[in-house]
């Protein structure tokens, strides 16, 4: 008799969906059917039981193939090699729970290493804006219950977010907003007309890479310069910006959902930062709130665990063992790639082979590669050792935070088969390198 | 068997009304004992104070808004001490952060202050698997966390219609839910006023489309808290906070307590706790007339038994304000226009952090420090008025011994008092240049241990060493017969223990963290008959309202450490 | 003033952090016990004797102490971190945060420098004959207190974030500049040269930024008020005067709205 | 009608290449998601070639050869879009403003048409780059 389990949680974007219903075989070891969920999440739980799965750790032989060992040969291999490393880098966490984002926490201490997270290439500049100019946001259920205006920028959750704008913003009934996308105004302001522009009220097409100049446009109105605005501003007329920042001000509740438009674009974190700037100022007249649209269904995780764990989010220095050291742009991954600052690189939960940009991928290849990931990938197929872990929410459960950093507890529904999750497999290695520094001490 | 034996210290323990009279405490598997057999492991205290294990009543330890602090403050952890970290690593992992520790420094930080417990001041319900999580990061110190309901939609909607029993079968839902310990009130009905970006200023002020005003939410709450006779009563930040003028506000908050009566069977004489009093103690019209109302406040907290309060003492450092309160972060940004956060969560509360710096050449700073101290020395009952400093609101919790030493020593305030530009200013707005009260250690005792303990009906685990309470001491290197003449030996004494023993294990050892037990998670398990209204009610906000499933709402078991049960019999 | 000259025998395989190369640390101390001062490469805790071999003498204090670094030393970070005093040459390129949280003395730099140079510095000099990167005098992460005095001058070009924060002081750039100059500047001026692509005073409350060159994507939130003229390091040259940034919170002083200033040559 | 124009490129995300992704990085759904080039139509009558036609794209630190689409989501006439994934990380510049963020959207590439050269595997990329590739 197959099983039919509710309330299951997504393991995709950052929506991080707790509805999905998934439907396993009688003796718990395969995914049959799965409801509620977008298309790319229906692949995660598909992949989860296929046939395919790697089900042991590989390692690289001198002819270039890849040799199936046992999981204690590879925690001595990794314990090992970190130990030797003066500057290992541990990279990813895209598709970790936090128990095992803690676990790396706990290893790269022990080692005295760089642990960061794929924010470092993604919202990171989002934290250095949080950093300089806080973070006035909620948590999405305030957007679902009461917001009147949605302001997607750089931001395109018809791809990136399937199920974002249906469950969170711009469709819902929510409390205070029964009439759901009726009485929402949505404007998307972005260089192409994404399918996230195609529902919109309203479509800003600003100019790529001048987003700064046109925040800088809002704020100079909302704080009375409407007058010395002149006649366009990256790409945008002035009419149209007069009538963008009334509908601004004149919301009851209004949120801003910003992307990769604006992180990975000239300019970065100031790109965010003034657009807190904004919604500060908006604050002042009535209630506005401003959200990163995070990518992975746990990547702000990491941020929030190793906030408490070591008080920064990311890019962490944890050489000196007695504290920790943060700066992005010289602690942040692709920088310490392309300086050869690092002699070790551990990739996981992550495909640092497809996503970095090939020159770092060259530089990091130098040195020792390990990958801790479910699956195949392009950090799998160049890496020296390549250690299988389950899947979170499909064969281990866990906590996750989702976009708004609402921790979400996930469930398992398949059985793991002999496979290791990652705080398991990660805390074996801690214990391992601690005695190994025991030995040498 | 574990057995040990303090042997000839200066023992205060106003739960069992010792006043520093040499007593040997006796210790056996993790409990004070009334005698050890002569195997028990000796720990000579002669010539040295002798207190239980400090407890904690109100501190923002652990959670999101925590953390969103830690998160938006690098510079925060910069060149504190000789290295950026501070101190060298003395526990199991490296302790970061001056104003919002890490929750490793937050637990050994404590434990060399010789603290056994802390109380987590505000926990957001929909984020309590937070609070959880990095309760397992935090090592050696117990903890319990409040839920808070002032803004909370089903208490609005019951208390409204006046269903106290609904409202307690909610609460106590909610506690179980949460794995949460007591009632929190934050600005009642202000913060979801804030979800329109407005506020309610004062009792009166109605609550946006739910049309109740702060006052029937507190003393809802209150009747609610009696009803179901939970261990600590209501634990209230009012409204208005921090605003000059406040104080007849805070008194007229004061009284609503004044027609309700403590029902618990954990010795709780109070039925309302007011929090961080200092930040509610404010006379004048603007920050210019800004003055001290401490002397009216205490005046009506001395003869109201009824009343605990905290002080909230300001300690003139760069720290972070952190609340519950929403709209006041909004309004302290508009002040000090440094980087402000805001975390609203769904249908229940909303916080906000904002770096503040309390400069002691500002004349509002000075004034603000001497109101936290002399709410101290105003106090006739000192079981009823414990040390805070809101941490980190007013100052990190790592100051309580620069506190005790302003308490305990009238040259120390002067010294700091001489520091200070405006100190004019300071002194004819305040009364404290002329306040010669010094307090001593027993009544230390009463307002780090003893006090914070009996006010959350935590007092036969906590903050005593009568027999059967945890075995959790403090040992501080001071001579009680002949208190050092110089007030920073009172501040270094307690900074760091001789020893700090946590259930019978000795954690801290001459002010460093010699070992890391298991620690206890403390919660409130009220067993009250199933309301099917009320679960109704639940169903239709989470199939409606919420963004998170019903099912994933209650903190799963596996993600509560070590959890410790409070259990309450409800009868009707 | 007496010298100390330390002369690289070895590449360190990986970065060198140089914290301890400082006259604070060097100076009323012998060549041996400076040899004996730490440094760090990744996890692995060296001396500087492992990597330098010291001639000279060191003064008795800071200020009479000078240092020279010779050998290639561009994998080297953090020379002359939060210095008092004395003087600091460096002849070839140095790596990240020369003269980091500065207070006072001489630093110069034969070479480039790269990011972070003279971060939350408060006073002193630091001069680089080549370039410098990006976050040049800007603050550490998350600090509103960025470079509160002091000068820096750059003879070659620079990145992004000069000044970024900035709250008083001098940065002088002799070449082109990429975007963000005093971005939430409180104060301070900064005198660029030559060319800038963008964003100039974005999010500025107060501030002085001179161009001599261009700036190719002015910000609309800078108004034109008038032409000055004003002496810029020696010279003077007239100026079209910009105040803003409008989209910004302003202060006042006497009644009277202060802005910050963008100075373009005319 | 030019044999070589200059636009100016941003890489980002696609449901297709999120759904090919969890198929696999290795599968031809990943292939044919992620080894295209959105242009506008006037770029492409500029640089005089049809829809579908491969064409080589050169930044500052490297080159790629992807197939020239228009593509739902339209660039304005000067604006490129690969998605992100393998092939656009051929040609993104990895240099991050001081900030880890390396430069994905807002870099100049030249676009060339290059019908006779074939388009090549993540695979052979990825391996190829790191002098591992066994393949042909």
């Amino acid at each position: 008799m197959p099983k039919v389990i509710e309330n299951v949680g997504c393991p995709y974007c950052g929506c991080s969906c707790d509805d999905v219903r998934v439907t396993v075989s009688d003796d718990g070891l395969k995914v049959l059917e799965v409801e509620n969920v977008c298309a790319i999440g229906h692949e995660i739980f598909k992949h989860g039981s296929s046939d395919h799965r790697i089900r042991l750790p590989r390692l690289r032989q001198p002819d270039g193939s890849m040799k199936e060992i046992s999981y204690e040969e590879a925690i001595e291999w990794t314990a090992q090699h970190l130990h030797k490393a003066k500057k290992p880098l541990m990279y990813g966490f895209g598709s970790t729970n936090c128990e095992g984002q803690a676990a790396a926490g706990r290893v790269m201490e022990t080692a005295g290493g760089m642990l960061d997270n794929c924010a470092t290439i993604c919202h990171g500049p989002s934290f250095l804006a949080i950093f300089d100019n806080g973070y006035p946001s909620c948590t999405l259920g305030e957007v679902k219950n009461r917001a009147d205006v949605i302001v997607y920028w750089g931001s395109n959750p018809a791809h990136a977010h399937p199920r974002h704008m249906s469950r969170y913003s711009i469709f819902p009934r929510g409390f205070f907003t029964e009439k759901g996308h009726k009485k929402r105004t949505i404007i998307v302001i972005d260089p192409r007309f994404t399918d996230t522009a195609n529902v919109a009220d309203i479509h800003l097409q600003v100019k790529q890479g001048h987003d700064y100049e046109l925040f800088n446009a809002f704020r100079m109105v909302v704080n009375g310069h409407a007058a010395d605005l002149p006649d366009e501003v990256a790409g945008i007329k002035k009419e149209q910006i007069l009538e963008v920042s009334g509908i601004m001000t004149k919301a009851r509740f209004g949120t801003v959902f910003f992307g990769m438009g604006l992180t990975h674009t000239d300019g970065r974190n100031h790109n965010i930062d003034i657009a807190i700037s904004l919604t500060r100022d908006l604050n002042k007249i009535t209630k506005w709130t401003i959200m990163a649209m995070r990518g992975h269904y746990n990547i702000a995780g990491p941020g929030v665990v190793w906030s408490w764990t070591f008080g920064f989010p990311y890019c962490l220095d944890l050489t000196k063992q007695n504290y920790a050291h943060m700066n992005p742009g010289e602690t942040s991954s692709v920088d310490m790639a392309m300086r050869d600052e690092v002699d070790m690189f551990i990739n996981i939960g992550s495909d640092a082979g497809a996503h970095f940009p090939i020159p770092a991928v060259k530089h990091l290849k130098k040195h020792p590669w390990v990958t801790i990931d479910p699956s195949i990938n392009m950090a799998s197929e160049i890496s020296d050792l390549h250690i299988p872990v389950c899947i979170c929410g499909v064969d281990v459960g866990g906590i996750v935070y989702r976009m708004d950093n609402v921790p979400i507890q996930f469930r398992k529904v398949i059985e793991p088969q002999g496979l290791l999750d990652d705080e398991t497999l990660l805390n074996r290695i801690a214990d391992r390198l601690e005695e190994l520094k025991a030995q040498e001490a | 068997m574990s057995e040990m034996l303090i042997k000839n210290g200066y023992v205060f323990d106003p739960i069992s009304g010792i006043k520093g009279d040499k007593t040997d405490i006796a210790i056996k598997d993790g409990k004070i004992v009334e005698k050890v057999s002569s195997k028990a492991k000796i720990i000579d205290a002669a010539g040295k104070t002798v207190m239980a294990g400090g407890c904690e009543i109100h501190a923002h330890v652990a959670g999101p808004k925590v953390n969103a602090g830690r998160t938006m403050r690098p510079e925060d952890k910069l060149f504190r001490g000789s290295y950026r970290g501070g101190i060298v690593k003395q526990g199991k992992r490296m302790e970061m952060g001056f104003s919002i520790p890490s929750t490793w420094k937050t637990g050994y930080a404590y434990a060399r202050m010789g603290y056994a417990f802390t109380n987590e001041a505000a926990m957001p319900p929909l984020l309590a698997p937070h609070v959880h999580e990095e309760f397992r990061d935090t090592p050696i110190i117990d903890q319990a966390a409040m839920p808070v309901f002032g803004n909370n939609w089903f208490c609005l909607e019951y208390l409204k219609n006046k269903e106290i029993e609904n409202n307690a079968a909610y609460v106590a839902w909610l506690l179980k839910s949460t794995f949460g310990f007591g009632i929190k009130v934050v600005n009642p009905g202000g913060t979801e006023a804030w979800g329109w970006g407005e506020n309610c200023v004062d009792i009166h002020d109605p609550v946006p489309y739910f049309d109740i005003t702060p006052a029937e939410i507190i003393k809802g709450l209150i009747e609610t808290n009696e009803y179901l006779g939970l261990p600590h009563s209501v634990h209230l930040h009012g409204n208005n906070l921090g605003n000059p003028g406040n104080y007849e506000h805070t008194i007229e908050t004061l009284k609503l307590a004044s027609e309700y009566k403590p029902k618990n069977k954990f010795g709780r004489e109070q039925v309302l706790h007011n929090t961080h009093l200092q930040f509610f103690s404010y006379k004048g019209d603007s920050w210019g007339t800004f003055a001290s109302a401490a002397k009216e406040v205490m005046d009506y907290v001395n003869k109201t038994d009824t009343l605990t309060v905290d002080l909230g003492c300001v300690t003139l450092d760069e720290t972070t304000t952190m609340t519950a309160d929403g709209p006041f972060e909004h309004h302290l940004n508009q002040l000090n226009h440094l980087k402000w956060s805001n975390v609203d969560v769904e249908l229940e509360t909303g916080s906000g952090v904002v770096p503040y710096v309390y400069d002691k050449d500002i004349a509002v700073c000075g004034i603000q420090w001497a109101i936290g101290l002399e709410l101290a020395l105003y106090a006739k009952d000192l079981m009823r008025v414990h040390i805070t400093t809101d941490h980190p609101n007013a100052g990190p919790f790592t100051r309580y011994p620069r506190i005790i030493k302003w308490l305990m020593s009238k040259k120390a305030r002067e010294a700091t008092l001489d520091t200070m530009k405006r100190k004019e200013k300071i002194i004819k707005s305040t009364d404290l240049a002329g306040m010669d009260r010094e307090l001593g250690l027993y009544d230390i005792a009463m307002m780090t241990r003893a006090g914070p303990a009996k006010a959350l009906g935590l007092s036969n685990i906590y903050g005593s060493l009568k027999a059967g309470a945890d075995a959790n001491v403090a040992i501080y290197n001071l001579d009680a017969t002949k208190l050092p003449t110089d007030p920073e030996l009172i501040e270094n004494a307690f900074s760091n223990t001789l020893y700090t023993i946590k259930e019978g294990v000795i954690v801290v050892q001459n002010g460093e963290i010699v070992a890391e037990p298991q620690k206890h998670t403390i919660w409130t398990k009220v067993s009250v008959p199933e309301n099917a209204q009320v679960m109704r009610d639940i169903k239709e906000k989470f199939t409606k309202s919420y963004t998170v499933n019903l099912e994933n709402y209650a903190v799963f078991d596996e993600h509560v450490h070590n959890p410790r049960a409070i259990e309450v019999e409800f009868s009707a | 003033m007496e010298t100390v000259t330390m002369t690289l025998v070895q590449q360190p395989e990986l970065y060198f952090e140089c914290y301890s190369v400082t006259p604070d640390l060097f100076a009323d101390k012998t060549l041996a016990e400076i040899a004996l001062l730490p440094a760090h490469e990744g996890k692995i805790v060296w001396k500087l004797g492992d990597f330098f071999k010291f001639e000279g003498k060191p003064g008795a204090t800071a200020e009479e102490t000078r240092i020279v670094v010779n050998g290639d030393v561009r994998k080297m970070k953090r020379f002359g971190q939060q210095m008092t005093g004395g003087e600091i040459l460096i002849n070839s390129d140095a790596d990240m945060y020369v003269g980091c949280w500065m207070r006072g003395g001489k630093i110069t730099v034969k070479g480039n420098a790269d990011a972070f140079l003279g971060i939350a510095m408060e006073g002193g000099e630091i001069t680089v004959e080549g370039d410098a990167t990006n976050h040049v005098g800007s603050a550490y992460r998350g600090d509103w207190r960025g470079m509160s005095g002091g000068l820096i001058r750059v003879k070659g070009k620079a990145g992004n974030d000069i000044g970024t924060a900035m709250t008083g002081g001098t940065i002088i750039i002799e070449g082109d500049v990429f975007i963000h100059v005093l971005t939430h500047a409180e104060g301070g001026t900064v005198i660029i040269k030559g060319d800038v692509e963008g964003r100039v005073g974005g999010q500025m409350v107060k501030g002085d930024a001179y161009v001599l060159g261009n700036i190719l994507y002015p910000l609309p939130g800078f108004k034109k008020i008038g032409t000055v003229e004003k002496e810029v390091d020696g010279q003077t040259y007239t100026f079209h005067q910009y105040i803003g940034d409008l989209g910004e919170r302003k202060g006042k002083k006497k009644g009277e709205v202060i802005y910050g200033n963008i100075y373009l040559k005319a | 009608m030019t044999d070589l124009i200059t636009l100016n490129m941003i890489t980002q995300r696609a449901v297709e290449e999120g759904i090919a992704m969890e198929i696999g990085k290795t599968s031809p759904e990943y292939f044919d998601a992620c080894s295209i080039i959105e242009m506008n139509e006037q770029d492409m009558k500029k640089l005089g070639i049809f829809k579908n036609t491969n064409v080589r794209v050169t930044s500052e630190c490297g080159q790629v050869v992807v197939k020239a689409v228009v593509g739902r989501q339209t660039c304005y006439p000067g604006l490129c879009h690969i998605r992100q994934g393998v092939w656009a990380n051929q040609i993104v510049p990895p240099r991050t403003q001081s900030t880890g963020a390396p430069q994905y959207s807002g870099f100049p590439v030249t676009v060339e048409p290059a019908p006779d050269e074939r388009l090549k595997s993540a695979l052979a990329l990825v391996q190829g780059a790191v002098g591992m590739w066994k393949g042909e």
